[in-house]
């Protein structure tokens, strides 16, 4: 059975980090193939349980394997543990290893020069067990366990740098900021636990993301019209919100980028931050409760949690994508088109079901560690520079890095057929097309893929496009980087073909329906117009942006093109909309008055309750110092003497001579042996 | 054809012989060494004495003497290594290891 | 109880009583040698077969060996020019003569009360390795401690202070 | 016929003490074997002797004894006469008694360690129930005897010899013993004649003997590592190294006493063979299931004879050992690696049939052999060395 032994894949990373962290520093090659050696084991065991699944669905039963166990038991109530072995995990399961493993190979080569090398890997691969943790748990507690160490793995590796004030205010602006969401989340668990009593997910019919629990649930009724499950269910997404950079709480995600780009391709595109959405598709029959429908397919947004879900992350992403246009260090547009990208998931998750926001979340996952690994290579080429208009022409330096990084660039767009991102997009659209849907969302996402479009041209044409604008040559990368590079750009595109309308091969898996080919699938009504409008919107974005920038190489100080013509909503867009202000002068200014207060208070109030206090004690044992200098101690001393003398008579028999006593012993035992004796005698 | 009404009796008086000639070494002897080698005799003349109400003792089978013996020779190995240590050490500081002249241990 | 015990209690008690008198230290030590071996004889007499071979393992093949080192360590080899009893010699033999008059006096007055010949007890090797690691695991346990520690603090007695400081 | 060729001492020996009274018959067996063996090994003492000259002629390029009788068969019974007849030299303040009983005690205790030695199937002087334990303690009395020449003879090269002559004794002792214990482990007896007829089957044509087996190899090694220190025979031979002290502890023996240390060196190869054979190769029990026929007494000796070679051999090939590197061998590297092969017997003891046991027992031995020659005995550059007494 595979599933009981699924523990081992979290485990070994996790293992592999322990002995990591116990080398030195300058075993570096040692510490290297630790990590990726342990996480190739995670990988096949991955493979091996991904196999088992699929092997289960093609013999037509949907497999849900569960293992749990109980922690602490309290009375009646159980904290319980254990893992699950579904469609859902498998998939991110492997997707997470894979990923994972090409990302570690190219660390290699992109942290060769740096001497923390150990620690890094160290961190690195206590993410990757942290992350597959919370893959695999059947268990809130396990997976908020899981989640929190992947929190905390986020925040060591975006300080990595601690040195770089900058990467050290990012790490704790990034751990704070998640914070908030985590502690809804908290409460969500507390909630449900307290609801349900169990915290298992799915427990052969009893676990809280089944029928009966979630019936209960929703005969509960709280503040604001909702269902128990509606304000759980929000909770709990207002975590996921926090971890996957939803607006409001987006802000931490670009800074994150401080990081090494590794670890922003990893963490802050791949795997974390897609965390939260995996978190709402695991919980999602909670979610959809009272949608009448708990069996996870699609056709649901009609609870007030999917509802919010859904504009949630319509909103974010055009916000972020808006953002994304005004931006021109490499990595923060990427940044922000992956909080866009996020908001997708999230309403694609809210409209159509595990299935839509899953599939973009995976093909999402494989083209954008491309494109953040593609800029982690130009910044390498380039020496250290980020900023996109101190580069260009780079298609001539850097060809391999210039095509795959346009395969990915072009998947993100969502250019039509060929590319992974066209699919998972396009099904995202369609279910927000929906006839019975709301029609606000779709047109939001839309306008979201123009843009998208857009600023993704504008940052290729900036950077490989026109002429060289830096200081010193670039250069290509090492094969260490680009192989991983070519791997992920070959899944960019392939991944498309198991989730076309034709073969829905991904959807029916998710959702355990049986998957067949045929090309009705792109009759149905009004599909094709779909496709073709979101292709038009596509080309448009990518002309728009073409006839903007398309290589002309504008000098670094000169101002951009759309500055000239709209100066303030550049302006706007350059500042990021002013989120960061605005918390600067709501919250964080709240913050600051009230350690002020909290300051006046310890020195002037408590601080002098304390002083006092303290004069007080030393006067006591002033006191207590007289009693004994002049009374307890002249007593003693004068015993002492008394001993002392007594001593020196008793030592005198004390000659020290081994033999007088060892004659004193035999002595007194032939006394006592007589007087025994002759008192025993009648 | 012995004094000795019983055997065991024989056995207990020659241990008695021996113990009383080893602790006379012990309380004469100048040389600690030889000191240590008249204790050794004396556990010797104990171990005798286990063997012996061992053999004639009442439950034989139950080994009891037989295991004091042999616990007591194991100790007297350490005991003999130990104690010689001692001597060498106190050798040490006192070119000598007669016992006359040792007395550090003066009270 | 024949002309044998006589030859072997004669001989262990000349090895002590030449321990005792001899005025050099190695013929001391070579007596008591004799002494031991006459004890493992009496073992053996008293079919303890055991403890006989394992008193001259232990006795000769250890302790007399160790005497004899710590011996030629101390210079203690050649004949001593002195007197090698102590100054208050008599005081010494006088108590022993007491103790051993204790004991012999004890021994005679419960004659009467010790058992007389009795079958020779069919205990093997075998049987004292079974009780060895059976009955009296903890002794033997406590033993294998001792002996290590006393190795242990052997060495670091003797140890030239030298090793010691440095 | 096998068998009376087989028992033939053991019916020659019940065929003469036929003649005697009942009661007397046990004794008389016993003085009778035991005069067999005071006769016998001083006769292949000679045989040996011959052998070792022979054969390091040969070895060295010589052609060693040969005059004396045909390819100088006679020469050893020349030395025994010459011995005896030159003059016995005591120095002149030398401790005569103790001088004069050296050797004798040295005989007559390894004389001892026979009586336990099953030369033969039945073919025993006492079988004891502790035989084993018998043998170790006449080893560890011999040194006594050691110590007592080398002391008595006032002579500091004699001290020197019988000093290094004990130490060398005492720590391979240990050893000694300790290699047997795995062999008791397993047979489950101290009794010498239970541990042979225990080696004493097949499985097919080949022999179950303790050395076919991961720690009765690895203990059989430190058991001939052990005894040829115990018998101070190169390349331990440091007690009498000719280059450094005159001849050790028998420097300054001559005549007969110097002939019975000599012998006593022999008897000493003898018997430690014969318990090796009887420990590890099996006893007297035939090489191969279809040579059963062959009378087991001549197995017996066959292997010691050639156990005897083997100790002349390695005197041809090895250099000498330094004191402080043998001590450092016996209590750095023998003593673990016995102790460990101890365990491993127990391991063995307790894991059961199958092949597993071989595979986990040969590995856990080899790696820690390599493991402590690496580590154990890297060379120390020592300092000058220096002789003191314990101020």
């Amino acid at each position: 059975m595979v599933a009981r032994d699924l523990w081992l894949i979290p485990a070994v990373p996790i293992v592999a980090a322990g002995l990591i962290a116990l080398l030195k520093q300058p075993m570096r090659r040692l510490s290297a193939w630790l990590a990726i050696g342990s996480l190739s084991f995670s990988l096949l065991l991955s493979l091996a349980a991904f196999a088992h699944v699929v092997a289960g669905w093609i013999n037509g039963n949907a497999v849900r394997e569960v293992v749990n166990l109980t922690w602490i038991q309290v009375g009646v109530s159980r904290v319980e543990l254990g893992w699950i072995l579904d469609p859902l995990s498998a998939v991110m399961l492997v997707m997470v290893t894979f990923v994972g493993l090409l990302i570690f190979i190219y660390s290699t080569g992109y942290m060769e020069q740096d001497e923390n090398f150990t620690r890094f890997f160290c961190f690195l691969s206590l993410f990757a067990g942290a992350m597959l943790g919370v893959v695999i748990s059947n268990s809130m507690l396990m997976l908020f366990m899981g989640w929190e160490l992947v929190g905390l793995t986020s925040y060591l590796l975006i300080g990595f740098w601690y040195q770089k004030p900058a990467a050290a205010a990012a790490a704790k602006k990034a751990f704070i900021t998640t914070r908030v969401g985590d502690i809804f989340f908290l409460l969500g668990i507390v909630w449900l636990f307290a609801q349900t009593g169990t915290l298992l997910f799915y427990n052969h019919g009893s676990g809280s993301m089944e029928g009966l629990a979630l019936a209960g649930l929703l005969s509960q009724h709280a503040a604001f019209g909702l269902t128990a499950a509606g304000a759980i269910g929000l909770l709990i997404f207002a975590g996921a919100a926090g971890k996957s950079g939803q607006f409001p709480l987006h802000v931490w995600l670009p800074d994150a980028m401080e990081g090494p780009t590794p670890v922003s391709a990893l963490i802050h595109a791949a795997t974390m931050v897609a965390a939260g959405v995996f978190l709402i598709a695991r919980v999602y029959p909670l979610m959809a409760a009272g949608a009448l429908l708990t069996n996870g397919s699609g056709l649901a947004g009609t609870t007030t949690a999917l509802i919010v879900v859904t504009w949630v992350g319509a909103g974010t992403a055009v916000f972020a994508a808006l953002i994304a246009v005004g931006q021109n260090d490499i990595k923060r547009i990427l940044a922000y088109s992956t909080v866009s990208q996020l908001g997708y998931m999230m309403a694609g998750l809210g409209l159509g079901g595990v299935a839509v926001g899953m599939f973009h979340l995976i093909t999402h996952a494989f083209f954008k560690s491309l494109l953040f690994l593609g800029a982690g290579s130009v910044i390498h080429g380039c020496h250290e520079e980020q900023d996109v208009r101190r580069m260009g022409g780079l298609k001539a330096d850097m060809p391999l890095t210039f095509v795959t990084y346009a395969i990915g660039m072009l998947a993100l767009c969502g250019f039509p057929i060929f590319f992974s991102g066209f699919w998972s997009k396009d099904g995202i659209l369609e279910a927000a097309h929906q006839p019975d849907a709301i029609k606000g969302p779709f047109y939001l996402l839309v306008f979201g893929a123009l843009l998208t479009a857009f600023y993704m041209t504008r940052q290729v044409s900036y950077v490989f496009f026109g002429t060289w604008r830096g200081h010193k040559p670039a250069h290509e990368s090492p094969r260490v980087m680009t192989v991983p590079l070519a791997i992920l750009a070959f899944f960019a595109m392939a991944l498309g073909l198991i989730g076309t309308p034709a073969w829905p091969w991904f959807r029916a898996f998710l959702e355990g329906r049986a998957a067949g080919f045929d090309w009705r699938g792109f009759a149905e009504p009004g599909l094709m117009a779909l496709m073709l409008t979101s292709s038009a919107v596509v080309f448009l974005g990518l002309g728009l942006g073409w006839w903007l920038y398309g290589s002309k190489s504008p000098s670094p100080e000169a101002p951009d093109v759309l500055e000239k013509d709209a100066p303030w909503i550049w302006a706007a867009l350059r500042d990021r909309l002013y989120v960061d202000e605005l918390y600067g002068v709501t919250v964080i200014a709240f913050y600051a008055w009230w350690a002020r207060v909290a300051d006046w208070l310890d020195r002037r109030v408590w601080g002098g309750i304390v002083a006092a206090v303290a004069k007080l004690f030393a006067l006591w044992a002033q006191l207590n110092r007289l009693l004994d200098v002049y009374w307890v101690d002249g007593s003693f001393d004068k015993a002492c003497e008394e001993l002392s003398i007594g001593g020196g008579l008793i030592a005198r028999a004390q000659n020290g001579r081994v033999q007088i006593y060892l004659r004193i012993l035999a002595l007194a035992v032939v006394v006592l042996a007589a007087i025994l004796i002759w008192s025993a005698r009648p | 054809m012995n004094g000795f009404a019983s055997p065991l009796a024989a056995y207990l008086m020659v241990a008695a012989l021996l113990f009383a000639i080893g602790l006379a070494g012990a309380l004469t002897r100048r040389n600690a060494i030889l000191v240590l080698i008249s204790i050794e005799l004396m556990l010797n003349a104990a171990n005798l004495n286990f063997i012996a109400f061992w053999r004639y003792g009442p439950h034989p089978e139950a080994l009891t003497g037989m295991m004091f013996a042999i616990f007591s020779i194991a100790v007297a190995a350490a005991e003999a290594a130990v104690g010689l240590g001692l001597i060498i050490a106190i050798y040490r500081h006192t070119q000598t290891t007669d016992l006359d002249e040792i007395k550090r241990m003066k009270g | 109880m024949g002309v044998l015990f006589y030859l072997i209690a004669a001989l262990t008690l000349a090895g002590g009583l030449a321990v005792v008198l001899l005025k050099n230290t190695v013929h001391c030590a070579l007596a008591v040698t004799v002494a031991f071996a006459g004890l493992a004889l009496f073992f053996l007499q008293l079919d303890a077969q055991f403890a006989g071979f394992a008193q001259i393992l232990v006795y000769i093949g250890a302790v007399a060996i160790l005497v004899v080192f710590a011996i030629l360590v101390t210079r203690g080899s050649t004949t001593p020019v002195g007197e090698v009893f102590s100054s208050s010699w008599l005081v010494g033999l006088a108590i022993a003569a007491g103790v051993f008059a204790l004991f012999g006096w004890a021994v005679l007055e419960s004659v009467w009360a010790l058992p007389h010949e009795s079958a020779v007890p069919a205990v093997t090797v075998r049987d004292i390795g079974n009780a060895l690691v059976g009955r009296y695991v903890l002794p033997l346990e406590i033993v294998a401690l001792l002996l290590t520690a006393a190795t242990i603090g052997a060495v670091i007695v003797a140890m030239h202070e030298k090793e010691r400081t440095r | 016929m096998a068998t009376t060729l087989d028992q033939i001492f053991i019916l020659l020996r019940d065929w003469i003490t036929g003649f005697l009274p009942q009661a007397w018959r046990p004794a008389a067996g016993i003085v009778l074997g035991a005069a067999t063996i005071v006769c016998l090994f001083p006769a292949l003492f000679a045989l040996a002797v011959w052998m070792e000259r022979k054969g390091l002629g040969r070895m060295q390029n010589r052609l060693g004894p040969n005059r004396v009788g045909p390819f100088g068969l006679l020469q050893p019974i020349a030395d025994g006469i010459k011995s005896l007849t030159k003059e016995d030299i005591v120095p002149l303040n030398a401790d005569a008694a103790v001088h004069l009983l050296a050797p004798v005690v040295l005989v007559v205790t390894v004389f001892m360690g026979f009586a336990v030695l099953p030369m033969g199937r039945n073919m025993v002087l006492v079988d004891m129930d502790a035989g084993l334990l018998f043998f170790f303690a006449m080893g560890a009395s011999t040194e006594v005897a050691v110590f007592m020449a080398g002391w008595s003879s006032r002579n500091k090269y004699s001290l020197l010899g019988a000093m290094r002559a004990v130490a060398q004794m005492i720590s391979y002792e240990v050893v000694l013993l300790l290699s047997g214990v795995s062999v008791v482990m397993i047979s489950g007896s101290l009794s010498l004649v239970k541990i042979a007829s225990a080696q004493n089957h097949y499985t097919g044509w080949l022999p179950n003997w303790y050395i076919f087996t991961p720690w009765g190899l690895a203990g059989f090694i430190m058991f001939a590592i052990a005894a040829t220190a115990e018998t101070n025979r190169s390349p331990f031979d440091l007690p009498e190294g000719e280059s450094e002290l005159v001849a050790g502890y028998h420097t300054e023996y001559s005549g007969f006493k110097f002939a019975l240390f000599f012998l006593g060196e022999y008897l000493a190869m003898f018997s430690i063979s014969g318990l090796g054979t009887t420990l590890f190769l099996g006893g007297w029990s035939a090489p191969l299931s279809i040579l059963t026929w062959v009378p087991s007494w001549i197995w017996f000796f066959a292997k010691v004879m050639v156990s005897i070679f083997v100790f002349i051999w390695m005197r041809g090939t090895l250099p000498r050992l330094r004191q402080d590197q043998l001590m450092n061998f016996a209590w750095k590297f023998v003593l673990p690696f016995t102790l460990i092969n101890l365990m491993v017997t127990a391991l063995w003891r307790f894991m059961g049939e199958g092949w597993e046991r071989w595979a986990v027992c040969s590995l856990i031995l080899a790696a820690v052999f390599v493991l402590m020659g690496k580590v154990g005995m890297r060379r120390e550059h020592l300092g000058p060395r220096s002789y003191r007494y314990a101020e």
